[in-house]
């Protein structure tokens, strides 16, 4: 591996870790603050996916980083400018149905990454990948299930749904943008080119909010900054209660 | 006089044989297992608000997914439990209604707050090991699904049981600020694990019937016994000081003695001065209350898929 | 000053800054969320004058600690198990209603300790008395008027005045409590004997109630453990946002 | 052919008069002063939340009580520039309004985030640094209660653009770690604070007519270059990089040349893609709907007591 390729795997493990990680907090928020036991059971079980995937991403990235850090070193002890997530995915918990949207955005868009990720000339890329793909056909059928509930389900819901939708659409549209660091792993066949899905990814959602009732909004404004860590003010906030244990005992083992 | 119904039934129960949904069973009896089954559903679902509190603030990677895990397999149980319990005529929604109005009961452990990272691990360790004890002895209890309930539930805590003491383990061995929580926790979740068993026996206002028709199996102070005995290694393996001063072996019962408890506090904190009393409910409330749009979202839109579907077959 | 004695007015200063910090920051919370702008003025004035009042606490605490600490040890780096604040003050923000009421119990609360505290045979301790005395009449006149306002406005601000007091009141008990500490320095005329203060306490809250039409409850449950930090979930929630840039940079200067 | 009450109004306007609430003015000046000072109110209100998204984080006391005292005095601004447009014939309600519909504007500057610490300093400094410079050139304004006003909010802030400077002095001259953090927000508020006088005077609509009525009272390239000049030395002085590669002193021209600005992004944040354009207005509409029933209370509570003066006079 070249310095300058392992150099743009170690950034873009980290990425993937962090908005696993990222999406999988947010996800965590909402256990006990579910609308029935059966939904704290199910968010809990996908954000466990999403954790699960995170850790072994940091993993692969704390071993190219060989500087003796761990997955906790990434997860603790890195800046909010440090951490390179999409903005979609920091969003706050919101109502029941901009999680569902936000989660619906999210499963179809790795639905459509990791089937390429699989094919990846890095190994571990391709495994974890290989891993996330099975849990991912649920998380889409599960969002895609919700969507229509809500959508169809009462004028409040579809209210409520359409909101969110409008409120989340304009972060949707940096998931398909490329830098120089992804676009020299997509050229070397180790990433994924994200800039070809966008048309598939909209289609997919498309169908689903058109058939839940939903309108799909203009492409009218868009907000940027995750890939390079200018966040919205959420992460900040996210990121002081899951950082502040490990930060207050600096050094000790858990 | 026993009417033959009556007989039947204390026959099954003397010959340890299971009373199952269909079975004839005297009104008394119904409810006093509805009263320990929505009670014991109604404590994991409370249970998973202490320990959720510190899913967002979980200082590893590895301890985060454990706790989910963790408070995910409470749901389950919550929601198994449940389950078991409507098979005796009585629903989810009447269940959810007498605890959020506060005549149901939950376990009064989770009264208590969860204030520190060790805290996680004292009630992995201690509330869920003597929540085991207690859930051991219970399968053998005479209602068939709460037995069966039991032994799914004991193989899950079990898992979560370890993980909680090793959490504990790691602090224990760790930097003394690390070792303080560890004591800490140990200190204040000690004694309200010991009161989890419940009163005295002589004291219990429930326990003789409970006995007599086997939902109970063992008597309050045998369970806590048992979970003394077993704990009294585990703190010395940890490297921490027993919470008892009174904690000493007696050779003659084969047991330990043990320190009084101090139970004023037990009824103290049951009866509502407890630091989490209101706020467990309102949370639970409030949640509820929050879901109200979702749940009509999915019966509407349930009535319309079927309303559709008639139509399409008519 | 004897051992005994610095001992524990070291603790019982600190308690005070305690006490002033925790509330001085959720009155804090309120700014840019108020009802209109002139309450986020008079929130943060209030606000300021309880995180001044814990700076001057602090600071002759750490005098008499002599270990190197400044004010900032105690505010930053102590963990919420050490915090020795009454519980009363760091129960979240709620709705306005809720925070004017447990404002009230506060304030009301100072403006019989401070008189006391004033006379103290330590002059550092009546010094801080003697600044605070002057705004707690102010706070008293405001928190006053706006439980007025609320418990005789509307319907719905009656409502939630009286839910307010309802839920707080369990928390008032253990404000008149004494210990060892309290003890000691009341009898030797440093510190305040609370216990002497509770019917005053009553009788004042309770005629402000009154004449706000809000019933006052029975003292049927009690919550206590602030002075020996057994606290509320609510604490370590508030010390996470408070301290977690200042420990993020161990050793560094603001 | 100008009206007699024309002719006197620019006769002031030439003479350096005020012009007062009860004055005669034309339809066009009241609205672009309207619109000035109402949005300059706005900003004042919004620029609250991100520098209040930093209070309960604040990383010392010292900090924490200037940062508090800084928003406070904020508020204040924004009360007294709604009390003075008020003398313009519109009330706070419809100003209000007009924000959350949108219709009416604030200071672009505060649809960015603020993401760490220095972030507060760097607002104090650059952005407070870049309205003082205005403000400074307001206190001419022709309309008199707007430039009463801008004398004594340009007293206050003045204070706070010192302690904005003094806390990322702090960092600067701190460890590697805070040193970055001051470099940072430097670099992500310099040139939005440049954009904060507005587009270069050809481009920009409003300006022909607010030159000619003294309402404005220098070009936005002008007061731009001032503030450009006064912060190179201030930069320098903080030991950090100037953010501008292309900063040059021109002898020539007594001031700096600078690089070009991006107006793509002013006019893309301006236009609805900055980081919290939506959050800003959203948390003004929560704060203000939340507070409706504290608002209802305080206007029934009056209307009783006065029915109750009224009782007791008659």
């Amino acid at each position: 591996m070249s310095d300058a390729i392992k150099a743009a795997t170690l950034e873009y493990a980290t990425r993937l870790g962090d908005d696993a990680l990222v999406l999988g907090h947010r996800i965590s928020e909402w256990v006990s603050y579910g609308p029935f036991l059966e939904e704290d059971i199910a968010y809990a079980n996908v954000s466990l996916d999403y954790v699960g995937r995170a850790r072994m991403f940091y993993t692969y990235a704390a071993e190219l980083a060989a500087d003796g850090r761990t997955e906790d070193d990434f997860a603790y002890m890195r800046s909010d400018r440090d951490y390179h997530n999409l903005l979609l995915l920091e969003m706050p918990r919101g109502d029941f149905a901009y999680s569902q949207v936000r989660q619906l955005f999210a499963d179809v868009y790795y639905s459509l990454v990791l089937p390429e990720l699989v094919k990846s000339k890095d190994e571990r890329l391709a495994a974890v990948a290989a891993k996330a793909i099975k849990e991912t056909k649920y998380h889409v059928r599960r969002s895609r299930d919700w969507v229509h509930r809500l959508g169809e389900g009462t004028e409040e819901s579809h209210k409520r749904t359409q909101k969110a939708v409008d409120q989340l659409w304009g972060y949707t549209h940096e998931m398909f943008d490329m830098d120089d660091t992804e676009q020299l792993l997509a050229d070397n066949g180790i990433g994924v080119d994200v800039s070809k899905l966008r048309d598939q990814w909209h289609k997919d959602v498309s169908a689903i909010l058109t058939e839940a009732t939903i309108t799909v909004p203009e492409d009218s404004w868009a907000v940027r900054g995750g890939r390079t860590g200018y966040h919205t003010e959420n992460l900040g906030h996210m990121l002081t209660e899951l950082q502040i244990v490990h930060r207050s005992h600096p050094g000790c083992q858990w | 006089m026993m009417t033959p119904e009556e007989q039947n039934f204390m026959r099954k129960i003397n010959a340890e044989e299971k009373i199952e949904p269909k079975d004839w069973m005297p009104d008394a009896y119904r409810k006093n297992v509805i009263r320990q089954m929505s009670q014991h559903a109604h404590s994991e679902v409370i249970g998973m608000q202490p320990e959720g509190n510190w899913i967002t603030r979980a200082p590893s990677l590895r301890r985060k997914v454990v706790l989910l895990s963790k408070v995910q397999d409470e749901a389950g149980h919550g929601l198994y439990l449940y389950s078991a319990c409507e098979t005796l005529g009585i629903s989810r929604a009447e269940m959810i209604e007498a605890l959020q109005k506060g005549t149901a009961k939950y376990a009064s452990i989770f009264n208590y707050p969860t204030l520190t990272w060790g805290d996680v691990g004292a009630i992995g360790w201690l509330v869920d090991g003597a929540a085991i004890v207690n859930q051991v002895s219970l399968q053998r209890t005479s209602y068939g699904p709460y037995a069966r309930a039991m032994i799914r539930i004991c193989k899950e805590e079990s898992f979560h049981q370890r993980q909680g003491y090793e959490a504990l383990l790691v602090l224990a061995k760790g930097s003394p600020e690390q070792k303080q929580i560890a004591q800490d926790s140990l200190n204040r979740f000690y004694w309200p694990a010991l009161m989890m068993f419940g009163p005295h026996d002589a004291e219990s206002a429930h326990s003789a019937k409970s006995m007599q028709w086997k939902i109970k199996r063992e008597t309050n102070d045998d369970l806590r016994q048992k979970f003394i005995d077993q704990t009294v290694p585990q703190i010395e393996f940890l490297g921490l000081e027993h919470p008892d001063a009174a904690i000493k072996w007696n050779e003659e019962r084969g047991h330990y003695d043990h320190g009084d408890i101090d139970w004023e506090e037990f009824y103290s904190v049951i009866n509502g001065n407890g630091h989490c009393n209101r706020q467990r409910i309102e949370h639970h409330v409030a949640a509820h209350e929050e879901g109200a749009w979702v749940r009509d979202a999915i019966t509407a839109y349930n009535d319309k898929k079927n309303a559709n579907k008639v139509k399409n077959v008519a």
